[in-house]
């Protein structure tokens, strides 16, 4: 008859609801155990790693602040930032290793500790002779460390450098990740680190971190040089100026790196970088293991003050050979002291003679160690002038030929 | 029949696919690695499994349409075989299915809710599959058609924005070490591959037969295809990194930057993720539901369905007692068990099938395989 | 803490059957019969790991089927100097 | 006779009884009898009947100054200048040898008469304006078609307007509506089928489709569904609608309500069968889709182009009216690292003065802003504005800085809110916002993890539901190709060749097939 709608069916569906959203909201009654209220958090966006002289580790973070009032309550902390000007503050905690120091850190904090916003982690230097093995397994252990985080070793320790308040950027670790971003040699992320720590050559390069103490400034951190860390541990470090063939040789040479020649005394010609590649091609002869080193570059003028007249084809020409040779130098400086000094695979020649010869490598893998200082390398630079900047000659030396 | 739904042959096609693929990019990499190491890539490429179960299966359903897998063996081998075997494989579909939810509860509690208890991740899941299961077969499969392109947009929202940290490099040497690293890295793939044989339960509602070989076929490619462009794309990134992560196309997710601003997007890889897992332990939650039915004789699937939903929960705890242990079992003896039940036994029963109708086929031509066929119903 | 679990268990089963129960026609026995079992043995199995989480299960029965066969093959793996 | 008919004005009188008992009482109580000869036996039935209604008026007159005769009607449902020009004054100046009812019909200038025959009958014509007339030795009378009453001019829908496209919109008059189809589809394929419903309110209803394009199943269904009803009063189409739906507990309405011509008429041309309910501007058009939900009658009148977009635009918002709060909600307590972080510096920066939890917090300023809704609707236009200042400066300006929320999340409530009011249907709307607040529950407990377990709920709801046999979600899910091509992008006119969801054995060309390829050289050649 009527197209009433069923009471029992009413009822049954009901029950049906009540069944399902009642355990939803007992659920969600009795708690959220993963839900963080963003003002209950403690934002790391630095960590800083140093060793003690009593062996421990000293774990600096960089915390963002929000309410000023927060800087009053320093319960028995060991560090606190310079608070005056910027909105972070700096806590340290020592442990006896990372993951202590980690669970000390919530210890001395009022809020959670969010690790998922740290975009830079700087080791000591001390702390990197040391070795990192200990502290990257934490690292890469953690769900919340991100793998793009930067790493960086700092020549004096990390906590200063944290400590440091650089002027123009909002705090320390968006100056170092922009610099990193804007400097001509690629930085190193968490997970390339680790890559290249627990690869076939077990030799890594870091950036390292160091302060500029002007009197008229405030002291802010730059980009050093390069860290040499193999087996785990920071071997030798190199100035910024050094580093031309290492960059050549790794392959992360970026636009914009200048290379000055002094032709004459007191006479210089600079050109700029468009655009650099480099090859490394292997070769096994009789056991003989070759690399040969492949380099293209595009340059353009920037300066000229020399004697020359640089808008003259076989100038040019000579240019190129001058600037490969400079190159060829500094290559060849960076392969003696990776092979000789450091004895250390920075350059991954044992990923390149693994990937053209399997077979061999798969052999002779346990003798890298003793056959990487005799690898031969053979150098093919080829420099190509592109443009010779807005102007030819140099107007204001009439005597350019 | 139990079941009244029908299912066209692509949405069976998109369950299969979706019911295979999540947890295979999660996991295979890492597994894979450890044999096959920068191979690991070609590995899916040996999908012999699967080109055996698909053939069988098909073959089967040819000779007897309209029959699910039980069946087939009770007008094979005789009613009580295939009782046994009917109990034994919903108890086999119980206890993989375990094995997926407490898979995706490990994942979610290791990877995003930390501190959330394990059993609420696995009974909420639960709960929304009984939920789809209790609406039949119908509703599995139009989950399917709706979640299809929702994964791929959102797959190939990992993929492309990944595209310039990768190196080319890290997968050269291409078979340095000859071509059976691959083939050795592909054995744990083959119980995804193997999967494959739940269409068996399915195909009996599946409305259009003449697509079905086709959409298989390609669900199988398709399958391959994914687990090839992901394990590559795993490669390219992490390099001999690959077999260190417990869930490396993870990594990928976490990555990712775009312009600074779009960055770890893990949780992208999170609703990937679950929109799969959903589909995939709804098309095993049912096809448990419905042998169950099947071989206890019943006339509705749906009263049993939330016991069952209650039972699952139970089994995904009970499977191991950690995660380490269910992963060792995974990447070893639970694949020769997947094997036995998804590949062996199929097989048997194609050969003790195309024993009688052959013997049959001499003398009385397909007469006996009608009759065969007609008594079922 | 376990008694309280114990009782969750309890109410979720009940409210299961109690529902199911009430959407079957008086003439579906079978089915009557064949969910009221598979809750029983949920519930059991529940308690049974709430008492004792390590329990043996499936997989510890699977591995002991297949032993010899994962064994053979982990040798087989590393005869080829697969393993890393 | 008089015991009869006071048991009968009770019985109708009193709205607390079953009205089914009052429509048998007057099946059983014999006025279902026809009317006697007698003149005053009649009318003092009527009379009885309608007793106490001051608006019936008994008009007592002689016809030719010889036969008694009595003009019965409701006042101010007929048009008094015409029954005085066309019914009374060529009566009483008559000349007629013989006054029958055959000979009166002859005399009066009126189109449509009718004959009444029982007391039953002259009380459907009296209650719908149609004044009766009996005469002295007649057992019939005769109901003349001069009802008239106040009805609304026809203007522009104020829910549904358009910035392009026709402008007019259904009326409060059910015969003023099926008019205006009809004056849309002219065919005589358009068949309006009508019946009467609610046992007080005898509201008509008509079913109108097209013979030929609407499949007769559906048809017959939606009578099927209809025949059985038995209500006091229908006086919306929504009464009949949730009288007829396929699920009544669903939150999600199974049939299109809008008050446009162009409209309904656009469904009936795709098969669809459109419901028109007397008293009620808007018309009830069933089987629909999710996706009717979201489409604007704009859509089509705009260039194809632009129609996708703006589609596209609105599923976005749909989305966003739905997950908004949540997301936020899931990102800001559970997926932190998902900030890029000078972002989440600012967000955590105007969080720090906030006593509740980003969850309790978008509840607050979510049900805020449905009560502002609300209050906004329900007032008169002049207060109406001042409400939305004063609400704008509630959950805006002055509860930011009395540090109660946060600006993301005034931002976040007024993005969903805009959002909300982006789906073309309010009901839709409505109901999308209701949705919103259980999905802030699960975000707030389980983060992206329970917004998508939401979502395979809401899903789950929506893949079961099916209108009309048709199912919800259908082009999509399940998956029909040729039907895509209207869901997800608006496709050119000229290709829209096929019905969507006709049955197979109909006529599926809505247009020459072959017009693509016609016009397209007709565009060469000019």
């Amino acid at each position: 008859m009527t197209r009433k709608v069923d009471a029992k069916l009413v009822i049954k569906r009901m029950k049906l609801a009540v069944r399902l959203i009642l355990p939803v909201a007992m659920l969600t009654l009795s708690g959220c155990w993963d839900s963080t209220e963003v003002n209950d958090l403690a934002i790391i966006t630095a960590v800083g790693i140093d060793r003690t002289e009593d062996q421990q580790l000293e774990l600096t973070v960089k915390i963002y602040l929000i309410s000023p009032s927060d800087i009053e309550g320093s319960n028995g902390m060991t560090g606190s930032g310079d608070t005056g000007s910027g909105q972070s503050v700096i806590r340290s905690v020592k442990g006896t290793s990372i993951a202590d120091a980690a669970s000390r850190l919530q210890q001395v904090l009022t809020r959670k500790v969010f690790w998922g916003q740290a975009e830079v982690f700087m080791f000591g230097a001390d702390m990197a002779r040391h070795g990192l093995d200990e502290v990257m397994d934490f690292l890469t252990r953690q769900p919340t460390i991100r793998e793009r985080a930067n790493v960086f070793i700092s020549e004096t320790s990390a906590k200063e450098v944290l400590a440091l308040n650089p002027p123009i950027e909002r705090s320390v670790s968006d100056a170092l990740r922009e610099m990193v971003n804007l400097q001509t040699c690629s930085g190193t992320s968490l997970m390339k680190l680790s890559q290249m720590m627990s690869g076939k050559s077990r030799a890594a390069i870091v950036p390292t971190v160091d302060i500029i103490e002007a009197d008229y400034e405030t002291p802010f951190p730059y980009i050093s040089g390069i860290a040499i860390v193999k087996n785990g541990a920071m071997i030798d470090q190199i100035r910024e100026e050094d580093t031309l063939g290492i960059m050549w040789l790794r392959d992360i040479i970026k636009p914009r790196k200048t290379i000055t020649l002094e032709p004459g005394k007191h006479q210089y010609i600079s050109v700029q970088l468009i655009r650099g590649h480099t090859s490394l091609i292997p070769s096994i002869e009789d056991d003989r293991w070759k690399i040969t080193v492949r380099s293209e570059s595009l340059v353009k003028i920037i300066e000229n003050t020399t004697d020359r007249d640089y808008s003259i084809p076989d100038h040019l020409d000579q240019l190129e050979a001058e600037l490969a040779d400079h190159i060829n130098r500094n290559i060849n400086q960076a392969i003696d002291l990776a092979q000789q000094k450091w004895k250390a695979d920075i350059y991954q020649f044992a990923d390149v003679f693994h990937r053209a010869y399997p077979k061999i490598w798969a052999r002779q893998k346990d003798r890298w160690e003793e056959l990487f200082p005799k690898v031969e390398v053979k150098l093919e630079t080829n420099v190509i002038i592109r443009r010779p900047g807005m102007t030819g000659k140099n107007i204001f030396k009439p005597g350019q030929r | 029949m139990i079941e009244k739904g029908k299912i066209s042959s692509y949405q069976l096609g998109k369950m299969m696919y979706l019911a295979i693929i999540p947890t295979a990019i999660l996991t295979s990499p890492g597994i894979t690695f450890q044999y096959a190491r920068q191979d690991l890539w070609i590995s899916p490429l040996w999908a012999f499994t699967g080109v055996i179960v698909v053939l069988v299966i098909l073959r089967l359903h040819h000779w007897f349409p309209g029959q699910s897998f039980t069946h087939i063996w009770e007008r094979v081998a005789g009613r009580t075989v295939g009782r046994t075997i009917g109990a034994i494989y919903w108890i086999f579909y119980l206890y993989v299915n375990g094995i997926i939810v407490r898979e995706y509860g490990e994942f979610i509690v290791g990877a995003f809710l930390l501190n959330t208890p394990l059993i609420v991740i696995t009974g909420s899941i639960v709960l929304v599959c009984a939920m789809a299961v209790r609406g039949g077969v119908e509703i599995v499969g139009r989950f399917a058609d709706l979640f299809l392109p929702a994964f791929i947009v959102l797959f190939l929202l990992i993929l492309l924005p990944i595209i310039p940290d990768l190196n080319i490099e890290q997968m050269l040497p291409v078979m340095g070490q000859g071509i059976m690293p691959s083939i050795t890295g592909s054995f744990v793939l083959q119980i995804w591959f193997s999967e494959l044989m739940t269409i068996s339960y399915l195909l009996p509602y599946v409305h259009d037969h003449d697509k079905t070989g086709p959409s298989i076929w390609l669900t199988l490619i398709a399958i391959i295809l994914t687990l090839l462009i992901s394990n590559l794309f795993t490669l390219l990134l992490l390099g001999d990194l690959t077999g260190s992560y417990t869930f490396p196309f993870l990594i990928l997710a976490r990555y990712i930057n775009l312009q600074d601003f779009f960055t770890h997007l893990e949780s992208l890889f999170m609703a990937i993720w679950v929109l799969c897992a959903f589909v995939k332990i709804c098309v095993f939650y049912y096809v448990t539901v419905l042998g169950a039915a099947q071989s206890m004789g019943l006339s509705d699937y749906r009263p049993i369905v939330w016991p069952l939903g209650f039972l699952l929960t139970v089994f995904s705890l009970w499977v191991a007692p950690n995660y380490q242990e269910l992963a060792h079992a995974i990447s070893m003896s639970v694949v020769f068990a997947m094997l036995t039940m998804f590949l062996v036994l199929p097989v048997l029963l194609w050969f003790i099938a195309w024993l009688k109708t052959s013997g049959s086929r001499r003398s009385q031509r397909s007469d006996d395989a009608r009759s065969l066929r007609g008594s079922s119903q | 803490m376990e008694f309280a679990t114990i009782l969750g268990i309890a109410v979720v089963l009940v409210t299961i059957a109690v529902f199911e129960g009430r959407q079957l026609r008086a003439h579906q026995r079978r089915e009557r019969y064949a969910m009221i079992t598979l809750c029983i043995l949920g519930g059991i199995l529940a308690a049974m790991l709430v008492y004792n989480l390590e329990m043996p299960g499936p997989t510890q029965f699977i591995e002991t089927v297949y032993r010899p066969l994962s064994e053979a093959f982990e040798q087989w793996a590393e005869e080829r100097s697969l393993q890393p | 006779m008089i015991t009869v008919s006071h048991i009968l004005s009770r019985l109708l009188r009193s709205g607390q009884r079953r009205s089914a008992q009052a429509e048998q009482s007057i099946h059983h109580l014999q006025v279902q009898a026809d009317l006697s000869e007698e003149l005053h036996v009649n009318v003092e039935l009527l009379r009885n009947i309608y007793a106490d209604c001051s608006d019936i008026i008994f008009h007592e007159f002689v016809i030719g100054g010889r036969t008694r005769a009595v003009l019965i009607y409701i006042d101010g449902l007929i048009n008094v200048e015409e029954i005085d020009r066309h019914v009374l004054a060529p009566l009483q100046r008559d000349n007629l040898d013989e006054h029958s009812l055959s000979n009166i019909r002859r005399t009066i200038p009126v189109t449509s008469i009718t004959t009444v025959k029982t007391p039953v009958d002259a009380i459907e014509a009296i209650s719908n304006g149609r004044p009766v007339l009996l005469v002295e030795k007649e057992p019939q009378g005769l109901s003349f078609g001069l009802s008239e009453w106040e009805k609304r001019a026809i203007e522009e829908p104020t829910s549904e307007s358009v910035l392009k496209g026709p402008r007019e919109g259904f009326i409060e008059s059910i015969r003023t509506n099926t008019a205006l189809l009809r004056r849309k589809v002219r065919s005589p394929n358009l068949k309006i089928r009508m019946i009467r419903k609610g046992n007080y309110t005898r509201t008509s209803i008509a079913i109108a489709y097209i013979d030929g394009i609407a499949s007769p199943a559906l048809v017959e269904e939606v009578m099927r569904r209809l025949q059985p009803i038995e209500i006091d009063g229908i006086l919306e189409s929504t009464y009949i609608e949730e009288l007829i739906e396929d699920n009544p507990f669903s939150l999600f309405p199974q049939m299109l309500a809008t008050e446009r011509p162009d409209v309904a008429a656009a469904y009936l041309l795709e098969g669809c069968v459109v419901l028109l309910v007397d008293g009620s501007p808007s018309v009830r058009i069933a089987p629909i889709t999710m996706y009717s939900l979201l489409q604007s009658p704009e859509d089509y009148y705009e260039r194809y182009f632009i129609g996708s977009a703006i589609r596209w635009l609105r599923y976005l918002f749909f989305a966003i009216s739905l997950l908004g709060p949540s997301l936020y909600v899931a990102i800001l307590t559970f997926h932190q690292e998902m900030i890029p972080t000078p972002l989440l510096l600012t967000m955590a920066r105007s969080r720090e003065q906030i006593p509740f939890p980003a969850l309790i917090e978008a509840l607050l300023m979510e049900t805020m802003f449905e009560a502002l809704r609300e209050a906004g609707a329900r007032l008169p236009k002049q207060i109406g504005s001042a409400v939305s200042i004063v609400g704008a400066l509630v959950i805006g300006q002055a509860a930011i800085s009395a540090g109660i929320v946060s600006s993301p999340m005034v931002m976040v409530v007024a993005i969903t809110g805009i959002a909300s009011f982006m789906s073309p249907r309010f009901n839709i709307g409505i109901t999308v916002r209701l949705l919103r607040f259980p999905m802030m529950f699960l975000a707030g407990f389980l983060g992206f993890l329970g917004v998508i377990l939401g979502i395979i709920i809401i899903l789950n709801h929506l893949l079961t539901l099916r209108s009309f046999g048709v199912p919800y979600l259908s082009p999509l899910a399940p998956m029909r190709n040729r039907d895509l091509k209207d869901v997800l992008i608006r496709v050119p006119t000229r290709m829209k060749a096929e019905y969507p969801h006709a049955p197979a054995d109909r006529n599926h060309e809505r247009q020459s097939s072959d017009l693509w390829s016609d016009s397209g050289n007709g565009d060469d050649s000019t």
